[in-house]
This record gives C-alpha cells, structure tokens and sequence, in this order.
C-alpha cells in the first residue's frame, strides 16, 4: 500500500511524543487507537507539564502571598492566556475553565434560567438545538425547557448527514432566545455552516452557542470569526488531560449574566445575608480550579500550535480522503454520514451488514484496533437513521494511512468471522 | 468470548419472535441501545413459553436463544435456579471456572463463562435474563391478583 | 528545642515521598509550606499513579470495548470502591464524583431546588447553616433561598470559635429542610459536634449535609456514624490532584432527587422529546468525568490508608498542641478559634497586634515559611470576630515541630520588622 | 518591597481621618478585605483635600498616605497624570525600573516600585488610587448636574 497523501504530518516523529501509542494489547498486538472522538491521547509535554507543576509550584490559586501561591496563579492564569489566544479571545477575561464541555453548556443553561431580560429563557420562549447534538447538548436544554416551561425545537437530518435548514426561519423565531448547535458532529463527523444560522439567530435576537468539542482540536478556532455568543470544548479530546473544559463567552453577557455555582473565588464579597460576584471570568468559577489541568491544557494547545492548527486539519483530512476511500471497498459497509472529505472532520461512522456494532468492536479489538461502538451519546442520530447503534473510527494528528489499511483489514476478518 | 455455540445460537436462534404471553417486558440496555421485548407464558408453575424479540449484538442475541432453550418446559423453581446461576458467573470477571456441577445446570450456557471477563458486555449477556426475570415477576404479581 | 511529642510520625520518610517539600525559595531558603488548609502537597506514589494512567491506560470511561477503554474504565470504578471504602460507605454507588467540594454541596442545593416533596425547597421552608461556613457552604444557599423564597437561618458562633447551639430549637424547625455546616472549620480550626445537630435535624425531618473538606485528609471519615444524609470533600486537600472532588449520599436520596447537570453518562435513553437517567452515581456525573484525578484520588487514599487515618489525626494532635503551645509564647499574638488542641483539628488562624495579616504573610514568606492570609473564604468568621483578616498556619501529615518552631522565629521577625 | 518610605508612610500616615468633600466612597479588595472610604474636595480645577479611612496592610496604608502627599494641592489634570503613571509603575510586573522622569512624577510614589512584582500586593497598592479616581469622576459628575 502506498500512502503519498498529500498534507500529512511527520507522524513518525510525533507518536515518539505519545508513550501509550507505543503500547501492545491482547499479547503483543499493536495498538491501532482510532477512538479519539471519545477521548485523544496524551503528548509527554502535557506530562511533563503537569509533573513540574505538581512538583515544585503546587498551592492553591488567588488569594496567596507565598511563593507557591503566585507561582501557581501565574501558571494557572497563564493557562489562560494561551486558551485564549488559542481560540482568538478578544480578551481573556472570557475564557472560564469548567471540568469539561458538559459543564460548560450546562453553564449556559442555567445562565440564561436564571437571567434577567433580555436573555431570561421562559415559557413565553423556544429555545433551538439540533438532531445531532451531542446529549450534552440535548439533555441541558431539555431540562431548562421542563424547568421553565420554554418550547424546545430542533433542525432535522438530511439523509446524506448534514443539517437540514429548509425551514429556519420556522424553526428559529421571534420566540428563540437561544441557539446552541454542534460545530462538528461526534457521530457523523459534518461539519455544520455556522453563518447561516448566527445570522438568522441574529435576526430575531437569540443567542448562539456552539459546542466546538469535536473541532476545537482538529482546526483553528476563531471566536471572533464564527460570530457565536458562547463557544465550548473539552480537554482531554484536545490532548489535555481529563477534568477540565472551557467556555468561552462575550464579555457583556459574561458580565449581565448571574452567577451558576456558588462558592469560593467566585465572590466579591459575603456576610451571612448577601453576596456580591468577583467579575468573570471568576464569577462563573467556583471553588478551587482545576489548576493543573489548566496548566495541561495549556501545554497542549502550545503543542498543537507548535504543529500548527492548519497542518492538524491538513493531515486528518488527508486520513479522512483516504479512510472513505478505503471504507468503501469494504462489502457492506454503510458511511453514516457525509461521504464525502468535504466538510467534515476525521470522525467516521459506519455500519457493516447486519453485524452488530459490539461485535465489530470487540472482533477489531481483539486485533488491537480501538474503535468506538454505540449511539456516541447522540442517541436520536441512531433513530433518525433507523440503526441501533454505529460503528466509529476518528482520526487525530498521530493517526496514519496504516492504521487505516489495519482497520480496513480488520474490518474484512470481522466479515469473515459473523459471515 | 466467541464461543461456537454462542455464533451457532446467534445465527440459528430458538424461539425468537412474540408468542401470547402472561406478561410482557421491555428492557434497553443504555449503554449500547440494545433492546429486547420478552413475554412469559406459565402453565401453572410451569415455563411454557419464553417469546421475545430485539435488536442486539451476538451476545445479547445469543444468550436470549439460550435462555428460551434452557428455561422453557422447566419448573418456576427450577428456572429461578438456572437465572441465578448464570447470574453468579456473568459477574465472577473471569474468575468462576464452570465445573461439571454448574455445567449440569447451565448446559450451552457455559459458554458464556469468557464473556464474564469484559464488563462492557456482561449486560448484554444478562439483558434477556433480567427481562425475563422481570416478566415473571410481573406474571406471578397478576396471578397473585 | 527537643521535640519529643507522642504521636509524631516518621516525617523524615514521609516527606521523602513529597518531591515539592525538598524545595528552596527566595534564593535557597528552605520551603516551610504551612498552607495545607488551602491545599496539601502530593506525594510521589499520587505523580506515578497519574502518569501510569495517562502513559498506559486512558481512553474515555464507559461504554467502550476495546482493551484502553476497559482498562480506564476499571481504574476509574476502582478509584470509587477506594473512596468508598475510605469513607465506610454502604454502597459505592453512594459515591459520586464532582470537581471539587464546592460543586458537590451545590450539587445538593441544586438538587433539592427541583426535587420534589418531601424534599422540596420553596419559599414555605428553611435552610440552616452556620456562620462558620467556607463560602463553597454559604453561597450555594444563598442562591438557592433567593430562587425559592425560601428562608436562610445560621447558628452563631461563641467567643471561643465553637458553634453557639443554645438556640437549637429555634433554628431548627418543623420548617426545615435542610441543615448544611462544616465538619471542621477551615479558619477556625473548630471540630463540630454532628451528633446534636444530626438529632435535631431528624426530629423535624431535616436533611443534613456535611462539609467535610478539611476533615477527610485530617481523620477516619465513616459517613454512617457521622449520621448526615450528605458529605461533601476534595481532592486537593487530600493528597490528590486538583480537578477532583467527592459526595457521598444517601443511596434512597440519590434514587429520589433529580439529576444536576444533564449530558453524556447520564442518562439511560435520549430522545429530542425526552430523557430517562442512569441510576446513581451516574445520574449526577454528566459528561466526561475527572479520570485521571480520580485514579490520582484512589492513590492517595491508598497512601493515607497505608499510614493509618487514626496514626495522621495523633501526628496532627501533637503538632496542633505543640503549635497552640508555642504561638502563646509570641507576644500580641491572639488565636482566633479554640485555644486548646480539644476537638479542633490542624488548622490555627491568629492575628498579631495590629500588624495586618498580609505583612504577616509577606515577611514570613521572605523567610520562606508559607502561610495563607485574608478572610479564607470565610469573610463572616472575619465580621464576627471584628478583625479584618488572620494569618493561618495549617499543617498535615509531613508537618514537623521544626516547622513549628521557624513559624514562630518567622513571627518574632515580623514582630520585630513592623515594631 | 518594604523600603523604608513605605514604612514610614505606614507608621506616620498622612492626612488620615474623613474630612468633608464633594464625594465619597468606599472600594473593598475582595481578595484580602482591604477596606477604604475615601473622600475629595475640589476647589475649582484643584484638588483641596483627600481624606480617608480603612483598615489594610502597610502597602494600602502607606499608599494612601503617599497619594495624600502627592495630590492634594494639585491642579486635577495633573493629578490625574500621576494617577496614571502610579497605575502604569504598579502593572509592570516588576519590568519597569522608574526613570528620574518618572520619580520627579511620582515622588515617594516610586517606592511601591517593588511592590508590582507581587501580584497579590499590587492590588493593595491601588485601592486608594482607584477609590480616589472613583471619587473624582463622582465629584465631577456632579458638578455637572
Ligand atoms: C471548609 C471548606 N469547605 C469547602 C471548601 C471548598 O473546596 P474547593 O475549593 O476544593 O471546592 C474548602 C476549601 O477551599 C474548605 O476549606
Ligand atoms: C460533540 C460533543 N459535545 C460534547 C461532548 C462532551 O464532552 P465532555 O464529555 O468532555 O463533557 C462531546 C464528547 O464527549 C462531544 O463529542
């Protein structure tokens, strides 16, 4: 098999950065790890980062007049800073660390619950989602709408996986106070046109949120450029460690909005009968911060912009050109969504005759190739597609033209094994 | 964990499709949307007919196919014990290793034992045994009435 | 100074275990870090634990077949049955992971925002706590009486630092719903008596919840002799990473109440109209949980069990009665809390003459001694006791009478600076 | 960072007290408690008096002190002009080393130089200066009316 793709990384050099890709499985298989929608691997300076944090700057943030404290602060602020400019934050005051993308759109909900007009989110208002929303981005917005009595609405499917917006201006309204969509789906991997619905939304004044949890590690984010009210994503999909997701959100509303979690760090000031908010980004963090994490996640997005975000995108839709192309000779094989390279990202899902997905899963396993199997928490794309659950195999910086001629292979023994 | 007698039940399973019944149940298994539809038909204290239908993966699959072998045609009690065999070494992780005594019981069942040692499947495993262990709750409840 | 205190532990071999302790600050003055109350250091056996799950096992938790996600996923349910056993839990599913301390005890408040009779908050009841609240115990139902109606009451405090409960029955009342209040006071030092209080609540049907951040790294925690239906502790003050923390709840309450944040492993089946949850702990644990710091937390327990809590609460005891011993012997200096070593744990707050706290801080950090200055999150202790602000030396399980002794040298110093 | 001007500001504070002025009013330093009201007089374009009160570390004192010293009797403009490079020395992080142009600005002020290297403390530093500025735009506003 030749593999001359254009725009793909020196991977070579950049999988000796991940100790576990070095791993075997099942005795002495190599690892094949194609799971990265759910979770990506770890680079040894995110490692690193959080070692030398741990072991020689740790002390609770804010607030300390000893060394550690503000070494700690700094670093943590400073983890900050590179989010911020990671993702083209007019300031960095917008940028609040949650534990992962689901606090963060849970954070939105309940902001705008609780919210004095214009953005308060009540009975009189419908709020917009989509079918293929991420249940983190499903279930927040139902229990806002149970909770306040709004009408929750949602755009359908094409059936080539893509978002239907024929009815928009039904869909969204004079009634929509908010519109919160992914930016590139888990599941079908499109990669969905933002324009076109922040400029309606903005037409009838709602809110936009955008859960950039799938394409905040693969492509260049600019908060700026996509016109969004709230972006959101999660570290530990993004070569940072687990516990910690961000929100980004524009000042003013950051500003107008009421608090969600209460405690710690969050406050101005207290007596026992009423408290004041510190100004965000720390109004909206409370409690002690997932400090090292931040600092992780900062040593990550240097990582990735040490590479370069359009190299990152380059070479996964190098892998995704080829992975369809491969995929397609499989007998069987059905692409849940988009067929095509062009407007999705690296996250592939698929189903193989009437074997089940568990069956695929644990058949490829057994070869050493991690995939994903299930509804991906995005249980309605399964039902709108009248399938139980998918098959996924998703891409990242590391993944190579050979892991998906070993998945291809894989994919042929599992035929033969339930044929 | 793919034994020939689970892909055998798998391809060539028993009973499948919804016959009359007592009682009838339906349980998913949410962490992979598996799904199956059960009814229990007792004659007297007698299993006459375990129907069920569902969408699942071999395992699940195949393990409904097993039930139906197994339990129908037993005594409450009898099946009761069978239910709480399979239980015991779906959730032994790998460490139960069946001896003639609970081969006795279990028969095809058994082969179930290297399914033990992967927590994500062991559910679908016990999907249908826990649906039928709910419908006949459910029947022996409307008898009571 | 002979230090000849029975209880004192092997320090010298724990602090071997500490990679941070062995450092110099302010060009190589030796780091005397007495600000475990904010945070406690990590040992060694924590780093390993973290790196050997990022180097060697993570995937994303649950629902995966393949070997990583398997492994991830024991590791993280393991890191739960530690916790549980840590804090003699009934059930493990009694366990629930949180990022900190402050979302567990919202967490609660949320929950019986929206839960339903019997447990149901709304402006015909009462929520008590007390004025020795860290913010995280105050704020939360702050908010929660203000979205309600409901009525906020507190216990007062003695002269001494205690929790003055001579108006127990009138606090307490046939109104009640729940009574929330610290285990052991973050300024004070304070250890509260659970057992009075807990009888009260349970007359009038009350739940009581815990704040046990500064009890669980400090004593042996068995949540069914301590009677309350919650408690609530975090990693970071344990020995465990940051990103982390930990309620426990009564397993018939979590069955009960209504899920908090809505997401990913949350849920049971999704659909756009509706959504069932997955039974507890994971109703409460929307999206990717804090893997890694859970894994991070399962190995610090193991280090505080392997020393034997009783054997960290005797060490804590000598240092606590040795530092109360001492500290009287500096003139102007006037503890804010209990005087004695009798039912207060490790954590001693003072002011000196009218020296304010920062300079404390300061020109004892100069010296390279760490100690924490301000109102510790707990501004109303601060108003109660008409001083604007402490100094707090707070130690742990790696805290010598040495240290002791610099801290009060450190002091004479500032003294002498300021006189 | 305690040169032996803070100290002495510190110790010996001067214009201490609440007088009469044109507005008041009271910032806290959330994160430690610092606490001033503070209060100014205007006499046309000239800034008459500065008087305060609070509770605070040495920086905070000793900075309102040295702000006492440095502005009152002052033309407003120029007032605000060292308010602006007091603001500029304190977030320099400890980058900026103050110039002859800057200590003839800035007096005793120059002293807090050090203190900008301490993030904690910068606050503490300008808790008077931002409460005077409040003032002022308070004073001012109501002129206008
Ligand atoms: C008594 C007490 N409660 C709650 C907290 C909050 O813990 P965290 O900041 O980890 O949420 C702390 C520590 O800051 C504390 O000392
Ligand atoms: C599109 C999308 N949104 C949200 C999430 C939730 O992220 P997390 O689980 O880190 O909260 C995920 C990943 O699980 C996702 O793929």
């Amino acid at each position: 098999m030749s593999h001359d793709l254009p725009g793909l990384l020196d991977t070579e050099a950049i999988r000796k950065d991940f100790p576990i890709l070095g791993r075997t499985v099942h005795d002495g298989k190599k690892l094949v790890y194609l799971d990265n929608a759910a979770s990506s691997q770890k680079p040894r300076q995110v490692l690193d980062a959080l070692s030398e944090y741990y072991e020689r700057h740790h002390a609770n943030v804010h607030r300390g007049v000893h060394v550690l404290a503000e070494e700690a602060t700094a670093l943590y602020e400073g983890a900050r800073d590179k989010i911020a400019a990671f993702v083209n934050a007019p300031s960095r005051d917008e940028v609040i660390f949650t534990k992962n993308a689901s606090e963060s759109l849970n954070l939105v909900a309940h902001m705008l619950g609780w919210a004095d007009e214009p953005y308060r989110v009540d009975s009189s208002t419908e709020i917009v989602i989509t079918e293929m929303e991420h249940h983190s981005n499903i279930v927040p917005w139902q229990l806002l709408a149970q909770r306040t009595g709004a009408k929750l609405k949602w755009f359908g499917l094409t059936d080539d996986g893509r978002l239907d917006l024929s009815n928009i201006d039904e869909i969204i309204t004079e009634r929509t106070k908010v519109v919160s969509f992914v930016l590139v789906s888990n599941v079908l991997g499109t990669h969905n046109p933002v324009e076109a619905i922040v400029r309606r939304a903005q037409q009838v004044g709602a809110l936009v949120v955008l859960d950039a949890s799938q394409a905040a590690p693969h492509m260049a984010l600019d908060v700026q450029a996509l016109g969004a009210d709230f972006v959101a994503f999660t570290g530990h999909k993004m070569l940072g460690p687990t516990g910690i997701g961000v929100l980004w959100g524009r000042q003013e509303l950051l500003e107008d909005l009421p608090p969600f979690l209460g405690g710690g760090e969050m406050i101005e000031t207290v007596t026992m009968e009423h408290s004041t908010y510190a100004p965000a980004p720390h109004k909206f963090e409370a409690g002690t911060p997932p400090v090292a994490q931040a600092v992780g996640l900062g040593a990550a997005v240097d990582y990735l912009g040490g590479i370069g975000m359009d190299r990152v995108a380059a070479h996964e839709r190098a892998i995704t050109g080829y992975a369809l192309g491969r995929l397609a000779e499989v007998p069987g094989l059905r692409i849940i969504g988009p067929a095509t390279a062009e407007d999705r990202g690296a996250t592939i899902s698929f189903t193989l005759g009437d074997i089940h997905p568990h069956d695929v899963g644990q058949v490829l396993d057994e070869q050493g190739i991690a995939v994903r199997v299930g509804h991906h928490c995005a249980r309605p794309v399964c039902l709108r597609y009248g399938i139980p659950a998918t098959t996924r195999a998703s891409f990242y910086l590391y993944s190579t033209p050979a892991e998906v001629d070993a998945l291809v292979e894989g994919l042929e023994y599992v035929r033969g094994f339930f044929g | 964990m793919y034994q020939e007698v689970i892909l055998d039940h798998y391809k060539h399973p028993h009973g499948r499709g919804l016959r009359p019944g007592d009682a009838e149940v339906h349980h998913v298994n949410p962490t992979c949307g598996d799904e199956i539809t059960l009814r229990v038909r007792y004659d007297g204290a007698t299993v006459a007919d375990v129907s069920y239908e569902g969408q699942g993966c071999s395992i699940s699959q195949a393990s409904a196919s097993v039930l139906n072998e197994l339990l129908v045609g037993k005594e409450l009690t009898e099946a009761m014990a069978v239910q709480a065999t399979f239980l015991e070494l779906m959730q032994s992780k790998g460490q139960i290793e069946p001896d003639d005594a609970m081969e006795e019981v279990l028969e095809d069942a058994v082969a179930f034992a290297g399914v033990s040692k992967y927590p994500a499947r062991v559910k679908c495993a016990l999907l249908s045994w826990m649906a039928w262990k709910d419908a006949t709750a459910q029947a022996l409840e409307r008898e009571k009435l």
